[in-house]
């Protein structure tokens, strides 16, 4: 019988899952991870807003004054806005654990004084 | 004595991921009739697209169902394409073909993960998974996402498969297919899993016909219908393949059916990774959708599924019917139901690999 | 244009023409694989059963229902082992309904109640017409599909109606 | 003298309570139960409990505190005080038995010359009891799985009995501990009679309703059987219960077929840990080998195989003896 052999030599092996509060799976390098911007760059062209198919990201003000908030629980992560962004302000990071408890968390503001600063 | 008790199966059960209600009327522990009752994750789906751009609504069908997600958006996007009157760029649809069938993959090593559940197999559930996770992991180096790709746009697909990602590729197919043939030789030796399978769930390949199922679930009747023998859409014209059939009717068939349709799926791979032609992968396309309506079909994991988009010339859609596969397996689910025995009801429903989330699409939000 | 892939749609074409001479309907081939027929309301039942006893016929695809100004239009897809046949009814806005399908194909119940469902069209002696997919509260004559049915409208309807309870 | 007597009655109480009685029965069906979900999620290829202590090996505690402090539903149309008795009964019909194992020597806390009688029949009372718990409960899915438990033990209790009766035929005693003692100067019995063996162990792990004989429970079909309704501590109790059942099938198994807590002439708890730890491997290990059988296949197949071989053993132990 194929299965004995099966799970006596599985009974030898390392588990293939992982422990996970202490191992952690890691993201390919090239994965489509959450959208990050880097303020400096936009220049509040609004093509992003108009692109996303969930309306996560609003923009505020006008041209090089305008404030970004991108709203992590609306996106889809489909990386449409990198795509579009024509200065490049735009790009994904790798990181797998993106969900908080915290309602406030899952929202974070752009804006060009205090940058990445997470508002309360 | 006869007495006939109504037992219900859903909307929420331990052996159905996603909700669904049968209402069955049992008598003496075996079924005699049942009724379905959907609409417990209808999300709105059809109406919403008739409210977004062609393009937002790519990652919109993309969300009916988590596992054949690529099946969908390809069958959308082949719509919108035939409207536009484009000719896709031949490596963009040697691309679709890889990862719809690299999707066929993940979704059968799913599915009979589930099955063996249903029968309460836990090892080969969990064996399956195992094994599943390698595919997934391909995906993800390819499209940069695990289960909703977003690899598809109108025009062809937004990510090149990059030539040093070949030889992953084909170490880990190796593994599946190595996998496979241990699966199936499992199936066959083993009693257990005989004695669960085999006559239960008959489906006569004339009934088949006649309710109209699709997919591996007409396969296993030994019917050889398959969309991508008959309509051969993306690369399928220019890469030969197999379509597998049983003759067993029943739900053991159709495990056959699936597990063999693993290693005939990493053939189509490797025979398009050595074809690929050195074209561009997108083409620009007008945001604006020319009149017309058009039907695009796609053979999804589980059968076929059909779009039909009519547009009105504008950047909306007029209308955006979606049916898949479940919805035209459940009326033949039915039919093998009828006259099972209770314990084996978990086997049949996992038989047809029923999404739920697939067969509504609608629902009402506030 | 399309890739013409070299397949003998025009062959099935030219014999459905044939077949379907006496019950006046327009046959127009779209694409390579792509049939449609514009059928009658009075003859539709005819066309899909004699398209049915075609030899080549595979199996039945679904039924699309489209709002089209003040009309429905119904369309029957059936897969052909050379192509799909859509067949295209108009129903009226306060119609009488059509006839069921479901006695020439059984596997059509699901796609009938759905339509129903959501168009409120009528299905007439249709086995079963319960709802399918909307739940069992929901308020009568509210069809979400149809085009006057906005979502600020469904809301609407559905508050009064929680009122009501 | 009365010192001396109330010494001993100290030590008999604290042999009940602590070792090896009570407390450290219920400890020791801990980690058992760890034992066997360790090895389960190895044959599976995962790790298994792995979080509370080391290891995860206070899981199955941790488990049975949390349904302690959960709420106790009595379902309304349920009748309260069976519901509510059967979990307690349950869990003193299991542990009971385990007081008659031999554990540190080859003389078990309580013997007596029919100990085996008492424990086989103690066993067979707690799917009479479950039955009892499914038909009181009133659900719909308890019902089902109370007959299909009903059914099961008409399949299994008789080549059960069968199987665990042909030692004592051998040894010419009903005791445990005699036949443990037996078996010190013998071959182990498992060696005269390899098929009484197997029944035993395959009627056993009917009886604990593990895969591939958890019908009653059946999670995918039945959503969990005959103890749908339970929540709480009366399902900490049937938990409880459960840990408690395997460590006395892995105990039964020890004592009766591998020569208890002896090897040749020591005789030492360590050596019954071991064998333990032996049973519990095979009970893992055909756990994750099998999918669930259908009650009527099972009963055919134990109508139609088990009692024909058990009988056929006991005949040719009747022989050769």
């Amino acid at each position: 019988m194929t299965i004995i052999k099966e799970v006596i030599s599985n009974f030898l092996k390392k588990p293939v899952t992982l422990r996970f509060p202490y191992e952690k799976m890691q993201p390919v390098e090239n994965s489509r991870g959450q959208p990050t911007w880097k303020i400096e760059r936009c220049m509040g062209c609004n093509l992003c807003v108009n692109v996303c198919p969930s309306q996560a990201i609003e923009l505020r003000g006008k041209g090089r004054e305008s404030e970004i908030i991108y709203y992590q629980s609306k996106c889809l992560f489909c990386g449409e806005c990198i795509d579009v962004c024509p200065t490049n302000a735009i790009h994904s990071i790798s990181e797998y654990k993106t969900v908080f408890p915290e309602k406030d968390k899952m929202k974070k503001e752009y804006s060009r004084s205090k940058q990445n600063r997470e508002i309360k | 004595m006869k007495t006939e008790i109504r037992i219900p199966f859903g909307p929420q059960h331990p052996d159905l991921e996603e909700p669904i209600n049968f209402m069955f009327e049992v008598e003496e522990e075996y079924v005699k009739k049942v009724s379905v009752r959907l609409g417990y994750i209808h999300r709105g789906i059809e109406k919403l697209a008739e409210e977004r751009s062609f393009l937002k609504n790519i990652y919109l069908v993309e969300r009916i169902c988590g596992i054949c997600s690529f099946a969908h958006s390809t069958c959308y996007v082949q719509a919108v394409e035939e409207l536009l009157e484009i000719e896709v760029p031949r490596r963009a649809r040697f691309i679709r073909t890889i990862i719809a069938e690299m999707e066929r993959i993940q979704n059968h090593y799913l599915w009979l993960a589930f099955t063996a559940k249903a029968m309460g197999f836990d090892t080969l559930f969990m064996y399956s998974m195992r094994d599943r996770d390698h595919i997934l992991k391909i995906l993800e180096l390819i499209t940069g996402k695990r289960v909703n790709y977003g690899l598809n746009t109108i025009g062809g697909v937004r990510r090149d498969l990059p030539e040093e990602l070949q030889p992953e590729i084909f170490s880990k197919l190796i593994y599946l297919k190595k996998r496979a043939k241990k699966y199936k030789e499992l199936c066959e030796s083993d009693p257990l899993i005989q004695k669960r399978t085999k006559n239960i769930g008959i489906l006569k390949p004339k009934d088949a016909r006649k309710l109209s199922a699709v997919g591996p679930t007409i396969r296993a009747s030994g019917i050889d219908d398959d969309v991508r023998s008959i309509e051969k859409y993306a690369a399928y014209d220019e890469i030969s393949f197999n379509v597998i059939t049983y003759k067993g009717c029943d739900v053991f068939s159709r495990i056959l059916v699936r597990i063999d349709e693993i290693p005939e799926s990493a053939k189509i791979i490797e025979n398009a990774l050595h074809n690929m032609p050195d074209t561009p992968t997108q083409v620009k396309t007008p945001k604006e959708i020319p009149k017309g309506e058009t039907v695009s079909k796609v053979e999804a994991p589980r059968g076929e599924n059909l779009h039909f988009l009519k547009s009105n010339g504008t950047e909306k859609p007029e209308r955006l019917k979606i049916r898949a596969p479940t919805l035209a397996n459940l009326t033949a689910l039915c039919k093998m139901l009828e006259g099972a025995n209770i314990a084996d009801i978990p086997v049949i429903i996992a038989g047809i690999d029923p999404c739920i989330a697939c067969a509504e699409r609608m629902i009402f939000l506030k | 244009m399309l890739k013409k892939r070299a397949v003998p749609v025009e062959g099935l074409a030219n014999r459905i023409n044939e077949l379907l001479k006496s019950l006046a309907c327009q046959v127009y081939v779209q694409r390579n694989r792509r049939i449609w027929i514009n059928a009658s309301l009075k003859h539709f039942k005819d066309v899909l059963s004699k398209l049915i006893g075609e030899e080549n016929f595979l199996y039945f695809s679904t039924i699309t229902a489209v709002e089209v100004q003040s009309e429905y239009e119904l369309i029957y897809h059936l897969t052909f082992a050379e192509a799909l046949i859509s067949v295209k009814v108009k129903v009226d806005q306060n119609n009488a309904g059509l006839p069921t399908i479901t006695d020439l194909i059984p596997g059509a119940t699901l796609y009938e109640r759905e339509i129903h469902d959501m168009f409120g069209i009528k299905i007439n002696n249709h086995p079963d017409l319960s709802p399918l997919l909307l739940p069992d509260d929901w308020k009568k004559n509210v069809y979400p599909l149809r085009k006057w049915w906005t979502k600020t409208r469904i809301a609407k309807a559905m508050e009064s109606h929680e009122d009501r309870d | 003298m009365e010192l001396k007597i109330l010494l001993e009655s100290v030590i008999a109480l604290l042999e009940l309570f602590l070792f090896p009685g009570f407390l450290f029965l219920i400890f020791f069906s801990f980690f058992i139960e760890w034992l066997d979900r360790k090895m389960v999620a190895k044959f599976q290829n995962r790790y298994g409990p792995l979080h509370v202590g080391p290891k995860g090996i206070l899981q199955p505690f941790a488990d049975i505190l949390k349904l302690l402090s959960k709420e106790d539903i009595t379902p309304e149309s349920a009748n309260e005080i069976p519901f509510k008795l059967t979990p307690l009964l349950l869990f003193s019909f299991a542990l009971t038995p385990l007081f008659c194992i031999p554990i540190i020597s080859n003389s078990a806390l309580i013997t007596f010359p029919t100990d085996l009688v008492i424990v086989i029949f103690l066993m067979s009372c707690i799917p009479v009891l479950s039955f009892i718990a499914a038909w009181v409960s009133t659900n719909r899915f308890s019902t089902i799985g109370g007959t299909r438990l009903a059914l099961q033990m008409f399949g299994y209790e008789i080549p059960l009995v069968l199987a665990l009766v042909s030692p004592t035929i051998t040894t010419q005693t009903f005791s445990i501990s005699k036949i443990v003692e037996w078996q010190m100067g013998n071959l182990w019995l498992f060696l005269i009679q390899p098929i009484g063996f197997a029944i035993a162990i395959i009627c056993l792990l009917a009886h604990l309703q593990r895969l591939p004989f958890d019908m009653p429970e059946a999670e995918t079909e039945l959503v969990g059987g005959w103890l749908v309704e339970f929540s709480g501590k009366k399902l900490a109790l049937i938990k409880l219960t459960k840990s408690l059942e395997l460590t006395l099938a892995a105990s039964l198994i020890t004592s009766l077929y591998l020569g208890g807590p002896s090897f040749l002439v020591i005789s030492h708890p360590v050596i019954y840990f071991l064998k333990i730890i032996v049973c519990v491997f095979i009970f893992a290990n055909l756990k994750a080998l099998f999918a669930r059988f259908r009650i009527d296949q099972f009963l055919v197949g134990a109508w139609k195989y088990l009692i024909p071989l058990a009988i056929l053993q006991i005949a040719m132990t009747q022989i050769l003896s």
